[in-house]
C-alpha cells in the first residue's frame, strides 16, 4: 500500500498538500480525483503565479514601452524559453500559444494543412485518435479534398504496424498525425519509430501529447517529431494555454491563421506583411496570466522531476489493474505492453453512468462517456466506458477505494 | 449504501434489471427514437394498440431505462394531451427534485434532480415517445 | 480636481481598493495607469472568483458526471448567461466563448465569411479599424475573392456617411464590420444608425465593442447588430477569454471553425455531425477559470453601474481634454462629437516613444506607437502617437499628474 | 529630471536636437536601410568617401537619432571588420548596461539597457549601417 513511499524524493503527502482543493470533500466524503486525464488539479504555485501577475504586474504585453508592459512581456516570454526546453526544442521560435491541444491541431490543419497539402494527398490517423485529432482531418478533407486514412490497431491497443505500412504503400501519405498516449486505452505509442517510420516514406509527423506529456519527459529532437501539441490545463496549468511545437522550417514557412494585431509586420489595406513565427500566429492579446501560470505548472512538474513522477505512476497503474482486474465482471480496455495511468472499464449489467454516479456519491470522480474518442469506442465495440486517470497526486489508497467502490456498485446492481 | 437510496432505489433497481415493457412488439401503430450524442445511449419507442401498450429498445443506464419502463407504465391508455401534462410534470418534477402526486410511481426518479446530467437519462424516453406520437397527431 | 467624487454611488478610493495592483510604485513613483485600453487591470472580485474555482471547484466542464464537473460545468455556464444578459442578448445560445475580440472576428471571417459570402461579394470597413478587424478581411479577401472596401471618417474622426453611400451603392457589399468605440480617436459610432443603414442595404453588421463594451450599456438587440465581439482583459477580466455575440439565425446558419470535443453531436471517420450553436463554436477544453473570472467582472462592472461609470469617465475625458489641450505644442487626435475616454496625441519635437520613456520614468504608464492601427495613422498623417486610456479607477489627479508630467518632457526636449 | 539624465542625457539631446550627420549626401557609395514595424520608425543609412563619412536620414526617436550621429562618429574611417567589432560590442553594452572604453561617446546609450524596448530603436541605425556594407564586401 506503501510502494509510492518508496519512491525516492517523492513525497506523496507533501504533494498533496501543494494541491488545496484535495482536502476537499464530496457528498461528505473525502474527495478522490480520479479525472486528471480531462484536466488536472492546480497546485499553489500556479495559482500563486497567476495571482501575482493580477497583483502586481500586469499589462498587456509586447506593444508597451512602460515599466509595467515590459515586466510581463518578459514574464509572458520566459514561459516561451521555458516551454522550449521542457520539450527539448531547438529554439524558442518553435512554440507557439494557443488555447488547447485542440485549437494547436486546427491550427495546423488551417494553415500547414492548405499551404502544404495538395487534393489527393493523404494524411493518416489511428484508431485510437481522440476527436481533436480527427475531426480537423476530416474539415481538411471536406473542405480541400485530401484523403483521411485509419490505420488500425491490434486487440492489446497498440498500433498495427502492418496497417500502417498499408496506409502507406501509394506514396499519397504526407502527414501522419497520430497520439502519444492514448487517452482511453493509455498506450503510449513508440514515437521514435513513428517518427522513423513517416520520414522513410516521405511524410511529416504530428504528435498528439495532451496525455503524455504529463507523465514522461518529452524530447521533440530525439523523437524527431515535425509538431507536438498539449494543453496545459492537464498539466496542472491554467485552463485556456495551449502548446504547439512545429520544426522551426516548418513554421516559418507556414502562412497565418488568425488576422490581427501582433501577428503583422505591417498593414496596409492593400497588402500587410507577416511577423516571423512563433508571433506570426498569436494574434491579438495572448493569455498573458495563463501563460505565466503554464510556465509556474513546468517548473511545479520539472522539480518533483519526471523519473520520479513516472516511477510513481507505473507504481499506481500497475496496482490499479492488479486490483481491478480482480473484480468480477470488471472489463478493462486496451493491454499494451507500454502503458500508463489512463484505465477504462466496463461492468458486465453496469451502465457506464451508472457507474460513475454510484462512485460519485462515495466521492470518487471518474469520467463516464465516450472520452471524445467515438470511432474508438465502435472498435472496441462498447458505446461507453468508465475511466479512472491519475495523476502525480493519486495515492494507492485512492485506488483502493475505487476498487471498494466498484464493489458496492457490483452490489447495488447484484 | 445508504447514501445511493434515493437514487437507485429498489423500484428503479428492480424495472431495471426486470423490464416489462422491453422489446419490439410484431404490431405497432407509431414509433419514436431519442439518441444521446453525448454518451451515445438511445432509446426506441413503440405505440401499439391504440396507445394502450408502449414499449421500448433500449440501450442505456439504469436510470434511462428504468424511466422508459416507469414510463410504459404511466402513458399506457392516456389521452395526447394527458401524455403532454405528465411530461411536462414529469420534467419540472426532474428539475426540482420534489414529487409531484400526480405522477405515482414516476416519483421515484426525483432523486435525479441531484445528478444535472444525468437528467437527460431520464428524459430521453419522453423525447421519443414525444416523437411517436408526433406522428398520432 | 473632485469631480468624480460628486456622481452618485461611485466611492473612487473604495474602487481604487479594490485593485490590488494600483497601490504598486514603479520606479519609485506612484504608479499612474493610463493603459487600461490595451488592457486593463483585474479586481480583487475576479483574482478572488479565479482563485476559487482552482482551490474548490475544478474540473473539466460538459463531459463529467460527477459533482465536481457538474459544479463546474454550471459556474461556467451561469457565466453564459450572465453575458447575454449583460448585452440584451435575446438568447443565451447566441453568446459564443473565445480567446478574445481577435479571435471572434476570425472566426467570422472563417465560417460566416467562407460559407456565406461569394466571389463579388464586398465587406466594408472604416479607416479608424484596428487591425484586428482589417487583417481578418484582407485573408478572407486574398483567399476567397471577395472585395474589401475601406469607408473615408472625417477630419474630426467621424464616420463620414457620404463615403459610406458611396461604399454601398453598387448593392455589392454584405458585411458592414466597423468599430464601436475607436481605440485611437475615442470616437463612439451611431451604432443604431449604422446598423439600420447596412440592414436597409441588405447588409449585415459586426461591431467590434473591445472599448466600448467597457464604458458603456451595449444593448445588442436595441442595436440591432448582427455580430458584437469583445475581450475579457479590457473590461476588468482575465485575459484568455473573449466573446462572439451574433443572432442565433445567423450562427445555427455558420459552419463550425475547430474540430474537436464537444463540438460534435456524433463522429465517424465518413462523416461528422455538429452540435448547436454556441458548443458547435467551442472546441476542445474552454478557458474555463478565465470565463468563471469574466462573470465576476461583469458583476463587478455591473455593481458599479453603467451610468456611474460613463458619468466618471465623462468628467475625466473633459478633464483631460481640457489640461492637455493647454500644453503648446502638444496636438489630441480625433475631435468627435461623441467621444470617450481614449486620447491619442502627438508633441512638437517629441517622438512618442521618448514621450513614453520619460512619462514611464516618473511612474505613468501611457502606450506609444501604431496602436494596432497603422492605416489610421497614414489617414492621419503620423507614424506614431502616444496614448492615455482611462479606466474606472482612474481619477482626475492622475490626469493632472500625467499633464505635469508632458510638461517635463518638454523640458527635456527644450 | 534627475531619474532621467542616465538616458536622455545631454549628450544624448545635444545630438537629437542638433545632428551633424543628417540627410542624404550628394554622393555615395553604399545605403542601407532600417525600419522597426511595430513603430514604423525608419532610418537610411549612407557611406560615402571611401568609409570616411557615414550621413542617416531618419524619422525616429530621440535615441534611434542619436544612435545615427554617434553612430556616424564612431564608425567613419573603420575597417569593416572593425566596423562589425563596434557594433557586437554596442549590441553588448545595450544589453548590459556596462559602458565599454572602446565604444567612446557611443557609452551615452548605456541607459538604454533598463529599457528593453528600446534597444531597438537604439541598434536600428547599425542594422542599416551593415545592409549598407553589405553590399561593399
Ligand atoms: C478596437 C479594438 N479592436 C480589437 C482589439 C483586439 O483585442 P484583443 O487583442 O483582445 O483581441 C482591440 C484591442 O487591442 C481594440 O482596441
Ligand atoms: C489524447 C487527447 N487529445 C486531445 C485532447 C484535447 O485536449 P483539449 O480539450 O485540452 O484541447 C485530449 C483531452 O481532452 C486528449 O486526451
Amino acid at each position: 500500500m506503501s510502494a509510492a513511499l518508496k519512491i525516492a524524493n517523492f513525497d506523496i503527502a507533501a504533494i498533496r498538500n501543494d494541491f488545496p482543493i484535495l482536502s476537499q470533500t464530496v457528498h461528505g466524503k473525502k474527495f478522490v480525483y480520479l479525472d486528471s486525464g480531462a484536466s488536472a488539479q492546480k497546485p499553489r504555485a500556479v495559482i500563486d503565479a497567476m495571482v501575482h501577475v493580477m497583483e502586481a504586474q500586469y499589462a498587456n504585453v509586447h506593444r508597451g514601452l512602460h515599466w509595467m508592459s515590459e515586466r510581463t512581456s518578459d514574464a509572458f516570454e520566459a514561459v516561451r524559453d521555458k516551454t522550449a526546453k521542457f520539450l527539448n526544442a531547438a529554439a524558442r521560435e518553435e512554440i507557439v500559444f494557443t488555447r488547447n491541444a485542440t485549437e494547436s491541431i486546427n491550427l495546423i490543419a488551417y494553415t500547414y494543412g492548405r499551404a502544404s497539402l495538395n487534393p489527393g494527398d493523404a494524411i493518416v490517423i489511428s484508431e485510437m485518435e481522440h476527436h481533436a485529432n480527427i475531426v480537423p482531418w476530416q474539415m481538411l478533407r471536406d473542405s480541400h479534398g485530401v484523403e483521411l486514412r485509419v490505420a488500425k490497431i491490434t486487440d492489446a491497443g497498440e498500433i498495427d504496424f502492418a496497417s500502417l505500412e498499408d496506409k502507406f504503400t501509394d506514396g499519397k501519405v504526407k502527414l501522419l498525425a497520430i497520439t502519444h498516449m492514448s487517452n482511453v486505452l493509455g498506450t503510449y505509442t513508440p514515437v521514435e519509430r513513428l517518427a522513423k517510420f513517416a520520414h522513410e516514406r516521405g511524410a511529416k509527423i504530428l504528435l498528439d501529447g495532451s496525455q503524455a506529456v504529463v507523465h514522461r519527459q518529452v524530447n521533440v529532437q530525439a523523437i524527431d517529431a515535425d509538431f507536438y501539441v498539449f494543453s496545459g490545463h492537464k498539466l496542472y496549468g491554467p485552463s485556456g494555454i495551449g502548446v504547439l511545437y512545429a520544426k522551426r522550417e516548418i513554421l516559418e514557412a507556414m502562412p497565418p491563421f488568425l488576422g490581427g494585431g501582433d501577428m503583422i509586420a505591417s498593414v496596409s489595406y492593400e497588402r500587410s506583411t507577416w511577423a516571423k513565427p512563433p508571433y506570426r500566429f498569436e494574434a491579438g492579446t495572448p493569455a498573458i496570466i495563463e501563460t505565466i501560470g503554464l510556465g509556474a505548472a513546468i517548473d511545479y512538474v520539472e522539480a518533483i522531476g519526471f523519473p520520479a513522477i513516472a516511477a510513481h505512476e507505473r507504481a499506481l497503474t500497475d496496482h490499479a489493474l492488479a486490483v481491478l482486474s480482480k473484480i468480477e465482471g470488471l472489463h478493462i480496455l486496451g493491454s499494451a505492453q507500454d502503458r500508463g495511468g489512463v484505465i477504462a472499464f466496463t461492468m458486465d449489467d453496469v451502465h457506464a453512468h451508472d457507474i460513475a454516479t454510484l462512485l460519485d456519491r462515495q466521492g470518487i470522480a471518474v469520467r463516464a462517456g465516450h472520452h471524445c474518442a467515438e470511432p474508438l469506442m465502435g472498435r472496441l465495440g462498447v458505446t461507453s466506458t468508465a475511466r479512472a486517470t491519475f495523476g502525480l497526486y493519486t495515492t494507492m489508497e485512492e485506488i483502493d477505494a475505487l476498487a471498494a467502490g466498484l464493489l458496492r456498485v457490483k452490489q447495488v446492481f447484484a | 449504501m445508504s447514501e445511493t437510496a434515493e437514487l437507485y432505489q429498489t423500484l428503479i433497481m428492480d424495472r431495471t434489471k426486470n423490464p416489462r415493457h422491453a422489446g419490439k412488439p410484431a404490431k405497432f401503430d407509431f414509433e419514436g427514437h431519442g439518441e444521446n450524442p453525448m454518451c451515445g445511449d438511445r432509446v426506441h419507442v413503440y405505440v401499439a394498440d391504440n396507445g394502450t401498450r408502449v414499449n421500448h429498445e433500449s440501450r442505456g443506464c439504469a436510470i434511462m431505462v428504468a424511466s422508459a419502463e416507469l414510463m410504459a407504465d404511466a402513458v399506457a391508455g392516456l389521452t395526447l394531451d394527458e401524455v403532454t401534462e405528465r411530461r411536462m410534470a414529469f420534467e419540472a418534477m426532474l428539475n426540482s427534485g420534489t414529487p409531484n402526486p400526480m405522477l405515482g410511481d414516476l416519483n421515484a426518479l426525483s432523486g435525479v434532480s441531484e445528478y444535472r446530467s444525468r437528467i437527460r437519462c431520464a428524459t430521453l424516453p419522453w423525447s421519443a415517445l414525444a416523437e411517436a406520437l408526433g406522428g398520432a397527431k
